[in-house]
């Protein structure tokens, strides 16, 4: 160790930098550090006149270890590495000290103080650095195939990008049906071109792809390795219907007698049979029998759309199945829940009959719905006169979700203009911010204003049928304080439309931890980085698109399936990829096999041998945290990159000034001078 | 939670001893069939009302802690209020000294010249909170001897109980008083202004005010056809009862509504003497009311039966 | 070397139970060929040898010094640094010696409340005079001299250059036999090395280990742990984890975790710190109050995990006051009154 | 510098490169100030913190120590920031028995967009161990003598021996 040859260059990074910190005086200092070849100054280190002079120095003064002082390692780490190879150092020879950040810019106002905090990191770098050990990038090839899971408007489009694209893909889906909430809209903002019309191609598309392997009424049970090399397990749900003898002709379900109000497709507005098919246009078109409402599974009877099918497909006996397959990459395109309106009780939902949730009303308006189209109130004919659409229901609210849902202004729009096209009621829009931001929305909402719609600015208080005065009598009574007039106002209707929020999938903590992302405080996948990377995860080979990330309307959705397709196209045709070697090995000569680190994993790339007794780490599946490292009590696992000695070494060069633990002298009494 | 023997410190307020004395009657009656022991404090004084703290805070708080210290002497660290009033002020101060160690000095110096002092041991809860939460609802349920059958009770919470911070029950809308009176066997309405404001003192000071906020309280019980309201503070009580005459002569209306606590209405269905339970010192007379007890009859629904077939499923419905 | 060709042994105990002096002849019958081979030259425990014939020697003139104890007091340290000057290879014999042990303990308190406890407070003194141990004490026949008692315990590498260790509380025979082969056949380790191996008790242990999830800690006498399976895994608190193996798991195999008297394994500096990572590791809680529920039993900790190593941990004692940072606190101990004493 | 009226403590940071560190450099970026007793150090997650790296700061002369993470439930490993939680909660115990203030070793939360949090948090800390006072491990420890029985040690004891 005591041979290596440490080159240290303190950034001036123009005036960020020297405009706080002495610079020439870290550079001075830093020459008398332990094993410093050289140390000096320099205007812009990351300039490329910066990096020649690290790499000639290498070369010529023979550095074996450098240390650039300037900014971030976020910023510049890369840059220096890669110079470093260039000059044929061991990019891991190198090492960062951030003085920018963590110095100039935080303590402008203390010069010195900057100065000698600047010292202190340097010679963390420095007593460091010495102690780095050459590493190599690992290197795993990538499975052509991915697994897409969700089979909404974001699953559909990032399949079939990857599937044109000539590779292999598995698209899982929960619901017997692909097409997700996009299919259970009527039209869509603000073009009002039919949701079905436009989605329908793509199901059917998805449906007959020769890439696309479709796996519905299916979920991802268990996933195991990493980029490139997933292994999956997922269980198909049994149908009960034997799909290669079903035609889906619909007799089964014609002849069903069992009917039941349908809480996923028709949003419990309309009902369907014990055996389904979700809609008409259902990509596969094949039903499925509900074993929990199924007469025949209740009382051992009945089969009668057994006796009906022409076919002989059905299949009382049918089990799940659960099938394994390796993917290269994954994306996640889980959707979302709607919020349950009940969890509101002023509001009335589940109530008081003729208040509707925003899901409910799609349903409502949509020609393929329970009404055919037509808005009524819950007895099924009385055409409203007078409708409330709340919005920001169990949105930007702190009892609920402090977030804004993005897109429920803008379907209370279109949901506005329908009750308009459709009836000749008069329509209440009670916002508290109206958000159209994007291409046509904003001119879409003037459009409404000009429709005659009324825009109420003020939380709603409470919607009750409690009459106070007349007019109120037999009507729904919408309590909302007017802010733009400053008036509290009761406003009679015969509908209330609630803009229920979009809240993440009830699973999706689980679902996070399964493929071993993480997930934001309200249950939303989180990103790679906010800006810059929306689409990757903290898992390599993991993607994420749709209101999965994050509320968003179709367009974004669409746009975000897209790009998550070109990321695993990207990797498909790299053919490999380099992982960062910041790994934990374990000495297995020396483990003892006590197993505090067996379960300490949460990739788990640690196994545990039984013959050996030993435990070892899978490095493909090691991400580098170090959990494992700081917890071996007989401390024989080691962090490739943040060593115990580097660690430590770092800390002691942060304290250089502070004696390391003999400040004062031991005045104990001797009695006698050895 | 009540020690082993259910024991609970009971601050009364001025009403228990004045013009809700049946609401004590009727709590203790109904306490003793389900095993419940209040024990009332010692010397305590008033509650400050709700008006003192907006004339000055100092004292109001207080004033109301002294009955803090003195109850936290007892032995249940579970102080008990049965009226809102005095189960808000308790509560707020109780939580007010414990979040801000200033007020919570000042007001300690002040009981200190008492020769008292509080250092926050108490849970303040209102006598309903305790029914519904601490008592097994299934022992309620085997207690009933005499269920209401058939009587349509409108559940009135008032807008204290369940304010301002969420305790025992949602603030908006709440439930658990309905869900008791289903227990007994009550025809309960959903009675949308349950949490509505009774008028409080602006009887005294704007009878404008108060008796319209009371109109609409009578108005949307008899809308539902409730043959009783049932309520919860002595103060609802007060104004629904003693002001409806006033109510029905200002608007020419015709009210003819009791209104009872939930603990009288639980004593007869324990079968207890009505006596016993203060019934009879209402104003407005229950007896016609709770003359329908016993014959079962399906109340008329206020919305048009629904018409099959085309109609729509309501939420939830399976 | 003496003229009989012999290498000349040294054997000293400081501040120790003795143990270490039995372990010596536990080596059985083989303490005969030790006798044979060495020519043993100061051994006060069993024979008469008096400083002055250490004094008297010349510098490194004896070969092995097996130095058992810890630096407890101003003799300790005096024997440690006279010894060190005559020795040619300095052995840390035992856990006192080489990790502070039992005697390192005190490093939880200081002088001044030892000397209280012992002198004043403990049931059963009686000392209302407060009569304190001194250093020097006048008396008419003159001055009476004592050892002067330190603030701090240390180990003997902490006062003076040590070449090799035999852990251990105390040493297990063969381990001491292996250092005096190796002595004799002039084929030793390293100057620094520990005697002994560089896994952890765990390699030795017959018992049954798997994934550790840790709910709750049991003292011994609470459970009746199954023979069979990790001591640690059924919640009794085991250093063997991250204590040096050499002793064959003996505590383990009766039933009774590791107490650590080992030390730190091979290349660890805190034997602590190790069993803190490790136990932390696998408690079974994610909230801070779960967390706390589970430690609260386990009840002193740092008792637990520097049992025997915390005179020399990295923090090495209890935080002193700054003024007796330099452990003066001597000066606090009210000091005898010469007359008091006639 | 232990001279208590401007004391200025020092503190040893170790921080999650995922969150707290970009947090630090956020809090530069935005220029926000904050007393310059912090020096970190940059590990890839809480849980890589060895309670060994807390007590050889210490011992080397720090008067606290700050450790920060991501907050509970977005740690970038899933679960280091918890193992971090169990660990420290257990080294406090432990510290506390060797008599180390609990104020002087404190675990904190910042995500990376929490630049503010951040600064506050060493601001605190640092009134917290400036009203304690210095640590200053070093004065506990005894001489050494000759080196610790480092081979150094040993050969500079040898000389003596020999003449």
């Amino acid at each position: 160790m005591a041979e290596e040859k440490v080159g240290v260059y303190i950034c001036h990074c123009g005036h960020n930098i020297a405009g706080t910190v002495d610079v020439e005086a870290v550079a001075e200092w830093a020459k008398d550090l332990p094993n410093v070849e050289v140390s000096t100054d320099y205007k812009f280190m990351c300039s490329s006149l910066g990096q020649e002079l690290v790499e000639e120095d290498i070369r010529e003064k023979g550095l074996t270890r450098v240390v650039v002082a300037a900014c971030s390692p976020h910023m510049h780490e890369p840059t220096f590495r890669k110079a470093c190879e260039r000059a044929g150092l061991n990019p891991y020879l190198f090492e960062m000290a951030n003085i920018r950040e963590h110095a100039s810019w935080v303590h402008a106002d203390d010069p010195d103080a900057a100065t000698e905090k600047t010292k202190a990191i340097v010679a963390g770098a420095v007593s460091r650095v010495v102690h780095h050990e050459p590493l190599d990038t690992l290197v795993v090839p990538v499975n052509e195939k991915t697994m897409v899971v969700g089979g909404g408007i974001a699953g559909i489009n990032t399949a079939l990008e990857i599937a044109n694209a000539g590779y292999p893909v598995v698209l899982v889906e929960r619901e017997p049906s692909i097409g997700g909430h996009m299919a259970q809209f009527d039209k869509t903002f603000p073009t009002l071109d039919c949701s079905a019309c436009i989605l329908t191609p793509k199901m059917f598309d998805v449906g007959n792809h020769p890439n696309i392997e479709l796996m519905t009424y299916s979920e991802v049970e268990n996933v195991e390795g990493y980029v490139g090399n997933f292994t999956v397990t997922i269980r198909q749900k049994a149908r009960k219907i034997n799909i290669e003898d079903c035609t889906g002709c619909g007799d089964c379900w014609e002849r069903c007698p069992k009917k039941v109000v349908d809480t996923d497709y028709e949003a419990g507005l309309g009902y369907r049979t014990a055996v389904y098919r979700p809609f008409p246009q259902a990509v596969p078109k094949y039903p499925v029998i509900d074993v929990e409402t199924c007469i025949y599974y209740d009382t051992g009877k009945c089969r009668a759309c057994e006796k009906f099918c022409p076919t002989g497909a059905i299949n009382f006996e049918q089990e799940d199945e659960v099938v394994m397959t390796k993917v290269g990459n994954i994306v996640l395109a889980t959707g979302y829940d709607l919020f349950d309106c009940r969890r509101i009780p002023q509001y009335g939902f589940g109530r008081l009959a003729n208040v509707f949730s925003s899901l409910e009303f799609e349903r409502m308006t949509n020609a393929s719905g329970p009404t055919g189209g037509k808005i009524v109130l819950r007895d099924g004919v009385t055409e409203p006169e007078s409708v409330a659409i709340i919005h920001c229901v169990g949105s930007r609210d702190k009892n609920y979700n402090e977030y804004c849902s993005g897109i429920c202004c803008m379907a209370a729009l279109k949901f506005a203009h329908l009750i308009h096209e459709k009836t000749n009621a008069e329509v209440y829009n009670c916002y508290i911010d109206m958000r159209s931001a994007f291409k046509d929305y904003e001119e879409f909402y003037n459009r409404l204003m000009e429709e005659g719609t009324h825009f109420i600015r003020g939380r709603v208080a409470e919607v009750t049928d409690a009459a106070r005065m007349p007019g109120e009598e037999g009507k729904l009574i919408v309590q909302v304080e007017d802010t733009l007039i400053g008036k509290q106002r009761r406003v009679p209707v015969d509908m209330v439309i609630l803009m229920a929020a979009m809240e993440p999938r009830w699973d999706s903590v689980e679902v996070s931890h399964q493929f071993g992302i993480g997930c934001s405080a309200a249950g939303f996948f989180t990103e790679k980085h906010p800006k810059l990377d929306p689409i990757a995860t903290m898992s390599d080979g993991v993607f994420i698109a749709g209101v999965a990330q994050g509320p968003k309307d179709i367009p974004l959705t669409v746009g975000q399936g897209a790009a998550a397709a070109a990321r695993v196209l990207t990797l498909i045709t790299t053919g490999e990829v380099e992982m960062e070697p910041v790994r934990a090995t374990i000495d297995e000569a020396r483990c003892s096999g006590c197993r505090i680190c067996n379960n300490l994993c949460p990739y788990g790339a640690i196994d545990f041998l039984e013959e050996e007794a030993v435990s070892r780490v899978n490095p493909a599946l090691c991400k580098g945290c170090g959990t494992c490292v700081a917890a071996c009590p007989s401390q024989i696992i080691t962090g490739a990159h943040f060593s115990y000695e580097q660690i430590m070494a770092e800390i002691e060069g942060v304290l250089w000034d502070m004696g390391n633990g003999q400040l004062v002298p031991d005045a104990q009494p001797v009695t006698e001078s050895a | 939670m009540p020690d082993d023997n259910g024991k609970y410190t009971y601050y009364p307020g001025c009403a228990a001893k004045g013009s809700s004395a049946a609401y004590e009657m009727s709590m203790l009656a109904v306490g003793e069939v389900l095993g419940m022991n209040f024990e009332e404090i010692d010397d305590w004084n008033c509650c400050g009302a709700t008006e003192y703290f907006s004339i000055n805070a100092i004292p109001a708080y207080s004033l109301v802690a002294r009955n803090l210290a003195l109850a936290e002497q007892m032995e249940s660290d579970q102080l008990v209020a049965s009226c809102s009033a005095c189960f808000l002020n308790l509560n707020k101060t109780n939580k007010y000294m414990g979040k801000h160690p200033d007020l919570d000095q000042k007001v300690n110096r002040a009981l200190a010249a008492g020769g008292l002092s509080y250092d926050g041991g108490l849970t303040v809860r209102h006598l309903l909170d305790v029914v519904v939460s601490d008592v097994d609802q299934e022992l309620i349920a085997q207690k009933v001897t005499q269920p209401l059958s058939g009587l349509r009770v409108a559940p009135y919470y008032g807008c204290m109980v369940v304010r301002p911070d969420e305790t025992f029950d949602n603030q908006e809308y709440p439930m658990t008083l309905d869900h008791l009176m289903a227990t007994l066997g009550a025809t309960v309405v959903d009675f949308p202004l349950k949490a509505h404001c009774c008028g409080g003192h602006m009887t005294q000071i704007s009878e404008d005010v108060a008796f319209e906020l009371i109109r609409r309280l009578l108005h949307n019980a008899a809308e539902y056809e409730a043959d009783v309201i049932v309520t919860l503070c002595p103060m609802c009580q007060l104004n629904l009862d003693a002001y409806q005459n006033n109510v029905n002569r200002r608007f020419g209306t015709d009210y003819n509504l009791p209104v009872l606590y939930f603990t009288q209405l639980m004593g007869l269905a324990f079968g207890l003497d009505a006596k016993e339970l203060g019934i009879g010192t209402e104003i407005v007379s229950a007896n016609k009311a709770l003359a329908k007890i016993g014959q079962v009859e399906e109340a008329p629904r206020k919305k048009p039966a629904r018409r099959d077939k085309k109609a729509l499923p309501m939420p939830g419905e399976m | 070397m003496s003229e009989n060709g012999k290498p000349k042994l040294a054997l000293y105990w400081a501040s120790s139970c003795g143990g270490c002096e039995i372990s010596v002849l536990a080596v059985h019958e083989k303490i005969l060929d030790v006798a044979e081979a060495f020519d043993i030259v100061f051994w006060p425990c069993v024979m008469d040898f008096k400083e002055k014939d250490v004094e008297a020697m010349a510098d490194g003139e004896i070969d092995v010094c097996l130095f058992n104890g810890a630096i407890r007091n101003s003799e300790n340290e005096h024997m440690a640094k006279l010894l060190r000057r005559k020795s040619k290879v300095m052995v840390a014999y035992g856990s006192c010696s080489h990790e502070g042990c039992m005697p390192g303990l005190a490093n939880f308190f200081d002088r001044e409340q030892m000397l209280n406890f012992i002198y004043v407070d403990s049931p059963s003194t009686d000392n209302p005079e407060r009569v304190f141990p001194q250093v020097e004490t006048e008396k008419p026949e003159g001055t009476l001299t004592l050892p002067e008692f330190y603030n701090t315990v240390k180990t003997l590498d902490q006062v003076v250059p040590v070449e090799y260790y035999l852990p251990g509380c105390p040493p297990e025979a063969q381990w001491t036999l292996a250092a005096v082969e190796a002595i004799l056949s002039g084929e030793l380790p390293p100057p620094g090395s520990v005697i002994g191996l560089d896994v952890t008790v765990c390699d030795e242990c017959p018992r049954e280990r798997s994934e550790k999830k840790i709910t709750h800690f049991y003292r011994p006498y609470e459970i009746d742990p199954d023979p069979d399976i990790c001591l640690l895994d059924q919640g009794l608190f085991c250093a063997g984890i991250a204590t040096r193996a050499g002793c064959g798991a003996l505590c383990p195999r009766v039933n009774m975790g590791c107490r650590g008297c080992y030390g730190p394994n091979e290349g660890v500096e805190d034997q602590g710190a190790k069993l803190i990572a490790g136990i932390a590791s696998v408690i079974d809680a994610r909230t801070p109050e779960d967390i706390d529920a589970i430690l609260d039993t386990l009840p002193d900790p740092a008792g637990y995990f520097y049992r025997f190593s915390l005179a020399h941990s990295m923090l090495h004692r209890t935080a002193l006051a700054e003024g007796d940072r330099t452990a003066q606190a001597i000066e606090e101990v009210p000091r005898l009154d010469p007359k008091l004493g006639t | 510098m232990s001279d208590l009226q401007e004391f200025q403590p020092v503190i040893v940071g170790f921080l999650c490169n995922w969150c707290s560190y970009r947090a630090a450099d956020l809090a530069g970026t935005s220029r926000m100030g904050y007393p310059a007793t912090l020096r970190d150090i940059r590990i890839m997650c809480t849980g890589r913190l060895d309670p060994a790296f807390v007590l050889k700061a210490l011992r080397g002369g720090a008067d606290g120590v700050l450790i920060m993470g991501c907050h509970p439930g977005q740690c970038h490993y899933e679960e280091g920031n918890y193992k971090a939680l169990r660990r420290v909660a257990l080294l406090k115990r432990t510290l506390a028995q060797l008599g180390v203030e609990p104020e002087r070793v404190q675990l904190g939360w910042a995500s990376a967009a929490e630049g503010v949090v951040f600064a506050e948090k060493v601001a605190e800390m640092t009134e917290q161990i400036r009203a304690l006072g210095p640590l200053r491990w070093g004065g506990n420890l005894a001489d050494k003598a000759n080196g610790n029985g480092t081979l150094a040690g040993v050969a500079a004891m040898d000389e003596e021996v020999v003449s």
